[in-house]
């Protein structure tokens, strides 16, 4: 896979040249402003992570970015262009690819033409033209096995693997087809240890090949792990902007939290290790009442 | 018997089993079912169904409805038919017309509903109509009755309806040309559903069109350019009741466009979009073309034709959801299963399936 | 090149005088199908009456007995002076009929209900019954030696084709039904085709409408079937054919007759207070159209007049 | 104001405003359509659809179809007077088995859908089919004729017609008992979505079936008992066709199944399910009326009636679309957007929302 | 929503009783053998987590206990009693109260709708009966509130919330009505700290409360805070089986990635803190191919 980044990875890339840069960019749901007045610039050769509470507006950044969504004020700019995406397509063409949240696949298609959607290998250039299929099958089978996922066979439907196994189909694609920014609105929410390991190696490949990558994660540790850049949403605005380096792992937590949660959640639960003997138990559920 | 097992587990097997089963079926109770020219009687009647089904079955695996489908084959004769009667024209001039305006209805439909938003069933039922009123209004207007007028003695007639109307014998049998294309759209189809980058857009578009659109799929041209294709296919099938009958009702065609759907859900395409295969549609227009003439090779009793319908197309399409459970059984051998998903598979995972399938989430209450 | 229209031919028919010139306004109510040839014919008479006599038609159908109802309750609502319907189903339209007499509306009958016309209160009566057109083809055929004919309906459930195809059973008993969508030629002839493969005993077609007939010429040679072919009513594509040979002959009730007297008879009515017929029922047909008459008949046919 | 405003957003006002901006139309083409007695036909007219339509309504809210829902009206009418008329008894005995056997109908549809997992289009398909064979092949059988005889000297005629097609007159116009029972039916369907756990689970039901079952909603009996609410209501319109007419035509009924959809679609529902309203539905239904009526009002040439039926119809759902996208714009107060989900707020999401249904993946495009 | 759990809580509930047993339960999908001899058994007051790969089985082994799924072998007894469960309601009538990882909620219904679905208030017992609206919707937007949530109105379908808000209310909704068992599938996924740390203290607050919990997740860090037993699935067989005391977190996140991966990647990805002076950038990018 990471062969893949190097292979895929646009040769022009120069480390540090801003890919995507957003001032000032708002949108707003019908009635619901979603964002305000966020400033962005997406790096190449960095990652930049994006934090924040849940519903602070974090999808709806990455999904202006990737074309999905419009912003409703403000000026997207990728490569220097002020740009407005009409659509995914778009985004896609500019080498921008995206891991959604909850766009990921299609359940009834088989591994593989999830894999491949919308960037078939084909012999000539016309929708009508062939697929390469036996190639996209065995790439696909190939992409997933680096990330540890053995599937059963590469042609069941989406729709009858784990939640974990889909989401890494749908991050080896924009893995396989990122070749200048990758975005991933928290690709490891739903994977295990071993597999959120290697998202994150992924993602230090990828910032290492010289892409632009914008990391979504609940994880501070993962955040911290590769970040170069942090930015904190809070109700739809910036609330910290923040290099590497001016900021610890621990001050990102608290940030996030708006508060120390972990470390005092980790006090208020604390118990002894042996277990089944706890004589405060009742007492602290009525305690922690609020 | 691996490759035979493989071979029942493809999703098609299921409407074949059926289709079998039911001439199997008729084989035994109507002796004069049993010839060659009763066959090719069968085939032919079920390629004039088959030809728009294949439209309408990629239709629907891409998502949409298209009810002017059956309405649309009569405007297309008609379009050519009085342009050419009216102005004295050579009948190609006004079959290229006639294609020219069905592409164009097709894209007017794909147009509104990706524009519009509002669904295909509705947007569809307004061209239905439309079209069923010109179609009356017009030929009355032009011809001052309620028939096209016979256009056996224009030019071009000829080659014309060797292109979409001539027959060959084999035997004792009559083979429509009508047969041999309808095999070529399917063959056509089946490559592109299966092997084509756009086959691959037909089916994300149906399955996730915000999903498919998310990683670039072109969701708009797919959709219309689906539109379209049926309303050639539409366009084809009215060449050819236009060049086999010299003349054409204006009020006909209307009630075909759910044969289509009919054929397209019988040979296991999804009502929701997202899942379905050429050959089963091809095979359900089969069974539909079959088990209606089939009835009257047996001599039943007219009175009750439709009751026999009934009770053949449900036990068709039991025996296809039959074959399609047994091919996912445990008893098979691995990768079985992925040939058939809507059948057993998607249990568990409903918030990514189409929740509102009929098909799949009963898959679950069949599992208690 | 040849056989496109005639471009001498006038575009319509004749002069008359300005609608509404009379001052009354019609309703023509049916149980059309939208689209059907013999339908056509009687709406094409009862214009050219209704230009005749500068009479306002409004012109309605609908196959459905509750919503034809529905219709001529809405020409009672809109007032008009007089209306004109089919009685095919006369116990369904009963109420309407009389809801129009009540609202002091002339009703006349057209084309079914010969029986029970007076019983609603229908003034006058133009048409012919299906049933008698019926056997009187049925006892034509049956002199012509006729033993096992089949009967095409096109329309399932009609009662009128049903009536007609019960008419021909009265004077033929070995008269079987055949059901075919009449909406659709190949699926006609495909249907036909089989039933002509599968009996090989039936010696006539007796086909319910014109374009039918034509689809059953197709099926016969495709069958290779060698039943004579028998039709109710008329188009030209017929006509010719009857000319040709290839349709014994066709029973026609006159449609054009029957819509321009049902209009005609009310206008006179509504000026004059005339009543035609005298109390009874004016017949139309059945009248046999064949070999030795059609030569007279047939350009009448490309005016969709007969 | 804000009141005004909070009218507008709700989900029916859109079909509403189509309802009102046709009204005015044909009030001011059609002379004859400017009198009580005219409006009162039309809601009549628009009640026979109507009260079917509510139910089926309900039912794809559900997530389900039923095609057998126009035939089973005359099924049901030609058992009450059928085995009435040939056995001599009372009218009420007849009445109280046809309703027995519409349930039964309705039961059987429901259990097949659910037991088989065979989509409901297709198995009311089968019993559409069947129903229609019976309907001819019994009634031919027993009165020899395509058409039922005359009940109105049967014992218990009397009472059964007031209470299913009973009229009186309010100044010149006649009001139609079905009418009251539209109304009554409409709002009964209203409250059991609105305020009923049995809407709820209707909702939850059509809208992600497997997730509601997770969550322990009896999807089984919730969709069976849907269907048996749909041939309830078929059963009704039977009776009040049967006692308004006395006899009744074998072949009706054909071809309303699809009325109800339309009604259904054009009063907002989403066709594959998990929403809908219950007032949608009805001024869906009197739309359909008011124009089919409207067009015979304005004596416009019926040769092109379907054609206009068509654009207004489109019309209709072109309003609707356009108001209830109004209704959930930024001009809007908070809270309005809720009322309309599928008209926008879906977008991001569609995994989660049925991602084949038209209507809400296209709210993208729209975007775009 | 704590007041929730110990109103709603199973009165009769004995700490150290079980409550559910799994013995040898395996579970087939047609060829795929997901799960195998499985033992497992959920004891009032004690939180069991399960923890594993992704496609370990997890999910399916919850659906069993909840009803979801019939196992193909083995026995499962709830209160003692050899069961089958044929639907849900019947596991939700035991009091056992599920979140499922993707049958969260229907997205196109009120919050509030969603939040009652299948457990509506009504003032009768029959379908029929009328809901008490207005005190469904307080309660919902009340127990929404203490996880944070605060939705713009409670009447808005769930379609638009953002993914960590949709599995709020499920997670909302299984605490409210979960009366005797409390089965949670990778409930913190989508969740940010706050909300996890507000999950996290429902776990506990219904383990004093009597209740049985299972907790399924990939955060070692959130199983350890809470869990009393740890299960490790690894292809559909448990690879680990201990109580709280018998294993330390370092442990359990070495078992579960099946080597010590993320301490290695820890190191793996160490950098500088400064940024973009890195200068083995690429090269190290070359070294960890494989
Ligand atoms: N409906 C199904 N049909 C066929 N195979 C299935 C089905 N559901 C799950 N599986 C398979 O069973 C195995 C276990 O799946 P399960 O969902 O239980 O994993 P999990 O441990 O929950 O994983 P994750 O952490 O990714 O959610 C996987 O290999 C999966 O592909
Ligand atoms: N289509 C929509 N219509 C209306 N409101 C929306 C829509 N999509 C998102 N929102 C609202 O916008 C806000 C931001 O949502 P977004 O999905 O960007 O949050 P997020 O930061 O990604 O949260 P999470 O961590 O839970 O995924 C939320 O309040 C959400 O309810
Ligand atoms: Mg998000
Ligand atoms: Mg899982």
């Amino acid at each position: 896979m990471t062969d893949a980044l190097a292979d895929h990875a646009d040769r022009g890339l120069r480390r540090g040249q801003p890919l995507v840069e957003l001032t000032g960019v708002g949108k707003s749901y019908g009635p619901v402003r979603a964002l305000h007045d966020i400033d962005l610039r997406v790096v190449a050769g960095e990652v930049i992570c994006v934090l924040g509470d849940n519903g602070a507006g974090k999808s709806t950044l990455i999904k202006i970015i990737s074309g999905l969504h419009r912003h409703t004020s403000g000026v997207l700019k990728v490569d220097g262009q002020a740009v407005t995406f009409g659509s995914p397509r778009e985004a896609l063409d500019h080498g921008i690819a995206t891991v959604y949240q909850d766009l990921a696949v299609v359940p009834l298609m088989e591994v593989w033409r999830n894999f491949f959607l919308g960037s078939e290998l084909t012999s000539g250039r016309f929708p009508l033209a062939g697929m390469r299929v036996r190639e996209m099958r065995r790439i696909a089978d190939q992409e997933l096995r680096k990330m540890g996922i053995v599937v059963h066979d590469i042609n069941q439907p989406v729709a009858t693997l784990s939640g974990g196994q889909r989401q890494c189909v749908a991050i080896a694609r924009a893995v396989y087809f990122g070749a200048r920014v990758l975005i991933l609105d928290e690709p490891t929410a739903a994977l295990g240890v071993k597999q959120s390991g290697v998202v994150l190696r992924y993602v230090a490949a990828a910032r290492d090949a010289g892409l632009g990558v914008v990391f979504i994660t609940h994880n501070p540790q993962h955040a911290h792990l590769v970040g170069d850049h942090f930015v904190i949403l809070k109700r739809g605005a910036t609330a910290l902007d923040a290099r590497r380096g001016r900021v610890t792992l621990d001050e990102l937590t608290a940030q996030m939290a708006g508060g120390d949660e972990l470390a005092e959640l980790s006090r208020e639960l604390a118990r002894p290790s042996t277990d089944g003997k706890r004589n405060t138990g009742s007492a602290r559920g009525s305690e922690h009442r609020s | 018997m691996r490759r035979a097992i493989r071979l029942l587990a493809r999703p098609e097997s299921g409407a074949l089993t059926a289709a079998v089963v039911i001439f199997v079926f008729f084989l035994l109770v109507a002796p004069s079912f049993r010839s060659a020219a009763s066959f090719l009687t069968v085939l032919y009647q079920s390629s004039t169904i088959g030809i728009v089904a294949v439209g309408v079955g990629l239709l629907m695996i891409g998502g949409e409805f298209d009810l002017s489908a059956g309405v649309i084959t009569t405007s297309a004769g008609l379009v050519n038919s009085m342009f050419c009667w009216y102005f004295g024209v050579d009948l190609w001039v006004g079959a290229v017309l006639s294609l020219v305006f069905c592409l164009a209805v097709g894209f007017l439909n794909g147009w509104l509903v990706m524009r519009t938003g509002i669904p295909s069933f509705l947007v569809t039922l307004g061209t239905f109509f439309v079209l069923q009123g010109a179609n009356l209004g017009v030929t009355k207007l032009v011809t001052g009755s309620v028939s096209s007028r016979d256009i056996t003695a224009i030019d071009g007639f000829g080659p014309l309806r060797k292109i979409f109307a001539s027959s060959f014998t084999v035997g004792s049998a009559t083979v429509w040309i009508t047969v041999l294309w309808w095999a070529l759209f399917v063959a056509l189809a089946a490559w592109t559903l299966q092997r084509a980058r756009l086959g691959n857009w037909i089916y994300a578009v149906g399955g996730a069109a915000a999903s498919a659109r998310a990683v670039g799929v072109p969701v708009v041209r797919t959709t219309i350019g689906l539109f379209m294709t049926v309303s050639f296919l539409g366009w084809f099938v009215g060449m050819h009741t236009l060049y086999r009958f010299n003349t054409l009702q204006a009020g006909n065609g209307v009630g075909n466009e759910f044969l289509y759907i009919i054929a397209a859900v019988v040979g296991g395409t999804l009502l929701t979009g997202g899942f379905g295969n050429a050959f089963g549609v091809a095979i359900g227009a089969f069974i539909f073309g079959m088990t209606s003439l089939g009835i009257v090779y047996a001599g039943w009793d007219p009175n009750w034709f439709r009751a026999f319908l009934g009770v053949m197309l449900l036990l068709a399409v039991l025996v296809n959801a039959y074959v399609k459970r047994l091919s996912s059984s445990p008893a098979f051998p691995s990768g079985a299963a992925s040939a058939s998903p809507p059948a057993s598979p998607a249990p568990d995972s409903s918030t990514l399936v189409p929740p509102s399938s009929s098909a799949v989430p009963m898959a679950i209450e069949r599992e208690r | 090149s040849d056989g496109g229209r005639d471009k001498s031919e006038p575009d319509g028919s004749g002069g008359g005088n300005a609608a509404g010139s009379s001052g009354y306004t019609i309703a023509f109510v049916t149980h059309e199908t939208p689209g059907d040839t013999f339908w056509d014919k009687v709406r094409a008479g009862a214009e050219q009456a209704a230009k005749d006599e500068g009479v306002t038609l409004k012109y309605s159908n609908d196959p459905d007995a509750g919503k034809q109802a529905g219709l001529i309750q809405s020409a009672v609502d809109a007032k008009v002076d007089g209306i004109a319907t089919t009685l095919v189903t006369p116990d369904a339209l009963a109420g309407a009929v009389r809801a129009a007499g009540a609202a002091g509306i002339p009703v006349v009958g057209l084309n079914a209900g010969l029986d029970q016309y007076q019983k609603l209160g229908a003034l006058m009566y133009f048409g012919s019954d299906e049933f008698v057109a019926g056997a009187s083809l049925g006892k034509r055929i049956a002199g012509e030696g006729a033993k096992h004919p089949l009967c095409v309906i096109h329309q399932t459930g009609s009662v009128a084709l049903e009536a007609r195809c019960a008419g021909v059973k009265s004077a033929v008993p070995g008269t079987e039904n055949l059901q075919v969508n009449g909406a659709d030629d190949s699926a006609v002839t495909t249907t036909l085709q089989a039933k002509l493969a599968q009996d090989t005993s039936i010696d006539y077609v007796v086909t319910l409408g014109a374009p039918i007939a034509l689809d059953a010429i197709n099926a016969k040679q495709q069958a290779s079937s060698s039943a004579k072919l028998v039709t109710f009513d008329l188009n030209q594509e017929m006509a010719e054919r009857i000319k040709d040979g290839q349709v014994e002959f066709a029973i026609d009730q006159q449609p054009y007759v029957q819509g321009y007297m049902a209009v005609t008879s009310l206008y006179l009515y509504l000026k004059n207070g005339n009543d035609i017929g005298g109390g009874r029922a004016v017949l139309t047909g059945p009248s046999f159209v064949d070999r030795s008459n059609i030569d007279k008949i047939l350009p009448f046919t490309g005016k969709n007049t007969r």
